[in-house]
């Protein structure tokens, strides 16, 4: 492993600016702090990944409040442009970008959500064009976690804070430093163009993480949703849910797009693929009006079933990274801890 | 209403009259469901809970995070004839004043539980009040059948005229129109368009919602900080004159951003130009924008 | 084929008013404010009806969207014209007290007057949004106020903020 | 009970949906050398493709005749299989492919929605996009030799018709044919030139039509099509069903009453969705993507799914 002082950690960002699109962590406004002066400091309003820049306020404590999802899957991504006039429809693609990315500080569960990504878009059936293409220059400093927020509950589905295998280099926390291990050939390739800022950590030790106030393990869950699909449980739950998108647009593994278009003229059609969420009532309802899941009650419980169980069936994974974004957001905590700890709780009459 | 009242001695009294309050409800079957407050998974988490049987009543509490605005969950049960309880704070009442109003709710299927408020606290940082209190006008409920009477009661400073409002509000009205625009772009821009805000908003009561049309498709599916805009703006005014200030929009949004502000200024805006009482404090009153008065303001001649 | 799908909607309407947008970079001297104006049909209409009888000039970038009263004028349709592009929107209706539906617009001016405030709160120039009452006999009111909307528009420029520019930015991108 | 392991005794799997799945694990689609594997062809990329001919089924459907740019057909599907058809102005949506022409392919669209009622104004010679085939086909091999029999209510019949085109096509590898097709009106019935002239030629066949309510000029039979198939108390023979969502469910019940066997019985679903190709997950029946896995599936697949469709 290889240190760098935490107080110098600009130097090496700048270093691999200059080589990379580097996305770093950045600190964003909380409610209270939302204060209509921050935005002059650069400041955005949740905290996320974003463009280096010389200045912009880093955030290193814990998990960024938007997951890096959208640096591989953006929520609205230009997909091929048409032009329609009288009769004839020509179709142009979008030319693909190509300058190679380094997404720096990536933690553990979000990079098991990429994981997720990586087997719904570049497995089964076909390869997404798009994705892939973003995936594919991508390299990742994964950084491992000393302090969690109160929702995190990586641990619960069985992810190590403090290390990402997938990643091609790992960072950890020593207190007052960082220390780089590389994983991968291509994470060697980039660390050499900041071997010069950095010095040998023998026997350094990371910071050990704090015990995670969340704790709702898997065991049995997947099992025991396979005969829950008509239990009454889901009746019970979705009262609460208000329908909103905020638990889909955060989760790190949510994967669902809807495809639709703008016309910046009669004869000009842009296709775009957006976000969508299977929360949202339209989601799943056809032309002639007929809805597979016409009401919350399905919604929901398509959502938690998809998560815990179909995922699992399909992709080989839960797709839950135990991040805790739903655990913090969720307008009404209908969130996925508590939904595990209720199907623990449920009885399930054979 | 007198013997309807039941003091408690303290905040931590509140729960336990609401469990007993609710179990009399349920037992005697004067309502077949109740709409309160639980333990969320963490300690600074509350949740919103639906109760149907009487022994589930040991779930209800009241403490510092109950911040939902309960209401909304009435329109669910619109139009089922049947009766439901639900426990209101001082600024919830207001919203289910504005659904009686608005024809949403029939007033004889509600029993109002009344709970004069102690303030909420930020849910990261325990000693903060939260910030939906800071634009309280009443603490205590304005309609209920049973009100729990707490004398830790706290309202936030800003009474009609509001100044934490006027404050929050004098920031942007000091900046330039540009910086304005610049403003209101980045927050705009920001937004995921996850339609939390809309649908927390207890006065929100539209079966369909424009924005969820496709034809005529108001917004696109995708997001771009124009479309946003014309979200947020639009919402301000759809609800112009019937906010109540519960400050719900704000709490729910993930990324933090000012919704308020839009529904302060408007809020505001009716209070200087016609002279009105804040939204839905009486069952008799109407909403600003569904009436008008020959005198009011005239400034497009 | 065009986008319009023989559909009467209010985004169609803006569209073909609109014709083809202006490019926000192609501004030279002469350039006139593009206007749109929702014109009550029993008043505001008429008015500009008399305006055009009585030959009175007003600026040939005005476009008119007949509404059956200016109460019909949702505030969605004002920030929508500003997002298609115009560079400023007029609401005109009947005076207070001589509504066709009698109380119409005192619920416009109650409405409008928490609007403009908001736009202007977002950033707007008030010099680009307007509300006035034009009667049937006013068509020089008419030519008056459409005239001064435009002067006090042309040393602004055109407008962009609110308008949903990816849109003009789009078309520059076609088959590179 | 809801079972998690979906059937696959009886799907076929073509061999277009397995493109591109190259060496793709969870960091990879890099070869061994940490060279990217060069890019397949975008599969969410429409082709140009002509809108040959249009023809006028019923009052409110007709069938579009649709070639690729170059006037070849734009890609060979399967019986069964799906195209995604695009006016890019109005939007994309998943049809079946009615017909196994070698020029064309055919697609049988209700006006039901903005996409629908503007491919009902446009005339022929329009362009459009379109990328397919999507979707499992019927199990032909299953079928091959066995005695078919066609269940069909209103526009249901469109999948179903490309599958006994293929059967008529190939005539001499199938058993006997039982055709029963009902709609509301006769004026509903799809695919006139079919039922009333090209079928009843076929050899080895029985044609059975209905229509729901009584009318002046029809000889037929008269009645709903799951009642009539009770009526017409035919043996149990491999079964494909598609219709209305309620004519299947009583369909079904009836099928299985009389002795059908559930992985004898197949159906076609319809779902909403975007992509097509298994990735915008609007489409799932449990942990089953109809785009991918459908839109074909027994009864004996259907009833270990949950009924949420």
């Amino acid at each position: 492993m290889r240190k760098i002082a935490k107080t110098r950690i600009d130097d090496v960002l700048r270093a691999l600016a200059s080589h990379y699109d580097l996305y770093v962590p950045v600190e964003g406004a909380t409610t209270r702090t939302s204060d209509v002066t921050l935005w002059q400091e650069g400041l955005v309003n949740a905290s996320r990944f974003r463009l280096y820049e010389e200045g912009l306020p880093l955030y290193w404590r814990t998990n960024t409040g938007l997951s890096p999802k959208d640096l591989f899957f953006p929520q609205t991504e230009k997909m091929y442009t048409a032009v329609s006039q009288n009769k004839t429809v020509e179709i142009y693609e979008e030319p693909a970008d190509a300058k190679p990315i380094i997404l720096f500080g990536v933690r553990s569960c979000d990079m098991a959500s990429i994981d997720c990504m990586d087997r719904v878009f570049l497995q089964k059936g076909y390869e997404d064009t798009y994705y892939r293409n973003r995936r594919q220059r991508t390299h990742i400093f994964a950084l491992g976690c000393s302090t969690h927020e109160d929702a995190c509950f990586c641990t619960s589905m069985d992810i190590d804070p403090q290390a990402a295998p997938a990643a091609d280099v790992q960072i950890s926390d020593l207190g007052d430093a960082f220390g780089f291990t590389p994983q991968s050939a291509k994470g060697q390739q980039t660390l050499a163009y900041i071997d010069g800022f950095l010095s040998d950590a023998y026997a350094a030790t990371p910071l050990p993480t704090d015990p995670m106030l969340i704790n709702v393990p898997l065991a049995g869950v997947t099992e025991k949703l396979e005969t829950m699909f008509d239990h009454p449980l889901w009746d019970e739950l979705s009262p609460r849910c208000i329908g909103c998108g905020a638990c889909t647009f955060l989760c790190p593994t949510c994967y669902c797009f809807d495809i639709n278009h703008k016309s910046p003229a009669h004869t000009h059609i842009v296709k775009q693929r957006s976000w969508d969420s299977c929360m949202f009532i339209d989601y799943t309802c056809m032309a002639g009006g007929h809805n597979p899941r016409p009401s919350k009650t399905e919604r929901v419980r398509n959502r938690f079933l998809d998560k815990l169980l179909y995922n699992r069936q399909r992709h080989g994974r839960v797709f839950c990274v135990g991040c805790g974004r739903c655990v913090a957001k969720c307008p009404v905590s209908l969130e996925i801890a508590t939904v595990i700890q209720k199907i623990q709780a449920a009885e399930v009459n054979p | 209403m007198n013997e309807n009242v039941i003091q408690v001695s303290g905040k931590s009294e509140i729960s336990q009259i609401m469990r007993e309050i609710a179990r009399d409800l349920l037992q005697q079957k004067t309502v077949s469901l109740v709409i309160g407050w639980e333990k969320g998974i963490l300690p600074n988490k509350s949740a919103p809970a639906f109760i149907t049987q009487s022994h589930d009543t040991d779930k209800l509490v009241f403490d510092e995070y109950c911040y939902h605005n309960l209401t909304k969950y009435l329109l669910q049960r619109k139009g089922s004839g049947l009766k439901t309880a639900i426990f209101v704070k001082g600024c919830d009442s207001r919203s289910l004043v504005g659904l009686v109003q608005d024809n949403q709710v029939p007033r004889e299927d509600i029993c109002i539980i009344g709970i004069s408020c102690p303030g909420l606290m930020e849910e990261r940082n325990t000693v903060i009040p939260a910030k939906k209190c800071e634009t309280c006008y009443t603490s205590i409920p304005v309609e209920y059948d049973f009100l729990i009477d707490c004398p830790d009661t706290k309202t936030g400073d800003d009474e009609p005229g509001g100044s934490f409002a006027h404050r929050e509000l004098s920031k942007v009205e000091n900046m330039t129109l540009d910086q304005r625009d610049t403003y209101w772009q980045t927050m705009f821009q920001g937004c995921i368009r996850c339609y939390a805000c809309r649908n927390v908003c207890p006065v929100c009561s539209c079966k369909e919602c424009c924005f969820d049309l496709t034809s005529p498709d108001w917004v696109g599916k995708g997001n771009n900080t124009s479309d946003n805009s014309f979200y947020h703006l639009v919402r301000a005014m759809h609800v112009a004159g019937r906010c109540v200030s519960c400050g719900e929009c704000e709490r729910v949004c993930p990324i933090n951003l000012p919704v308020m502000l839009l529904n302060s200024k408007l809020s505001l805006s009716i209070e200087e130009l016609f002279d009105e009482p804040p939204a839905s404090m009486n069952l008799d009153d109407t909403a600003t924008l569904s009436q008008f008065k020959p005198e009011d303001p005239e400034e497009f001649m | 084929m065009t986008m319009d799908n023989g559909q009467w909607t209010m985004d169609n309407e803006m569209q073909r008013q609109q014709g083809t947008s202006v490019r926000l970079d192609s501004v030279g001297k002469d350039w006139d404010p593009k206007i749109l104006v929702f014109a009550c049909q029993y008043c505001t209409y008429a008015g500009a009806d008399l305006a055009g009888l009585s030959r009175l000039q007003y600026p040939t970038t005005t476009r008119v969207i007949r509404v059956p009263c200016s109460g019909r004028t949702n505030p969605q349709f004002v920030i929508r014209a500003f997002q298609k592009g115009f560079d400023g929107v007029l609401v005109a209706g009947c005076h207070p007290g001589d509504c066709h539906f009698s109380t119409g617009n005192y619920f416009t001016r109650r409405r409008y007057l928490l609007m403009t405030r908001l736009m202007e709160f977002v950033g707007m120039d008030p010099r680009r949004f307007r509300v006035c009452w034009i009667s049937g006999s006013e068509g020089p009111k008419f030519q008056q106020v459409v005239t001064e909307l435009t002067d006090a528009i042309r040393p602004l420029g055109p407008n962009h903020k609110l308008r949903d520019t990816e849109l003009s930015s789009l078309v520059g991108g076609i088959g590179r | 009970m809801f079972v998690h392991k979906i059937p696959t005794a009886h799907i076929h799997d073509p061999q277009n949906t397995s493109a591109g799945l190259g060496n793709s694990t969870a960091q990879g689609y890099f070869a061994a050398n940490g060279q990217p594997v060069p890019a397949g062809p975008n599969p969410l990329l429409p082709q140009r493709g002509v809108i040959a001919k249009i023809k006028t089924e019923t009052s409110d459907t007709k069938t579009f005749s649709i070639t690729g740019f170059d006037g070849a057909k734009p890609f060979t599907p399967l019986p069964g299989q799906l195209g995604m058809l695009s006016l890019p102005a109005y939007g994309e949506a998943m049809f079946s492919v009615t017909s196994q022409d070698q020029t064309h392919i055919d697609m049988t669209i209700k006006a039901v929605g903005a996409l629908t009622n503007a491919l009902h104004e446009i005339e022929e010679g329009q362009e459009c996009g379109i990328r397919g085939p999507y979707g499992n086909g019927f199990p032909l091999d299953f079928c091959r030799g066995k005695d078919l029999t066609f269940i069909a209510g209103g526009i249901g019949l469109a999948p179903v018709r490309s599958l006994i085109k293929y059967c008529l096509d190939n005539r001499a590898d199938f058993g006997k044919l039982t055709i029963v097709y009902g709609a509301r009106t006769s004026d509903d019935l799809v695919f006139k030139e079919d039922l009333f002239e090209n079928w009843p030629e076929a050899e080895n066949k029985n044609l059975h039509l209905t229509i729901d309510r009584e009318e002046e000029a029809w000889p037929g039979h008269v009645g709903f099509v799951p009642s009539y198939v009770e009526e017409l108390a035919l043996p149990p023979t491999v079964a494909i069903v598609c219709g209305p969502p309620i004519m299947i469910k009583f369909t079904l019940a009836n099928l299985e009453k009389m002795g059908f066997l559930p992985n004898e019985v197949i159906t076609t679903m319809e779902m909403r969705m975007k992509c097509g190709i298994g990735k915008c997950g609007r489409c799932n029946i449990g942990s089953c993507f109809v785009c991918l896995d459908g839109p074909v599936f027994t009864l004996e697949q259907l009833n270990a799914m949950p009924a949420e469709y």
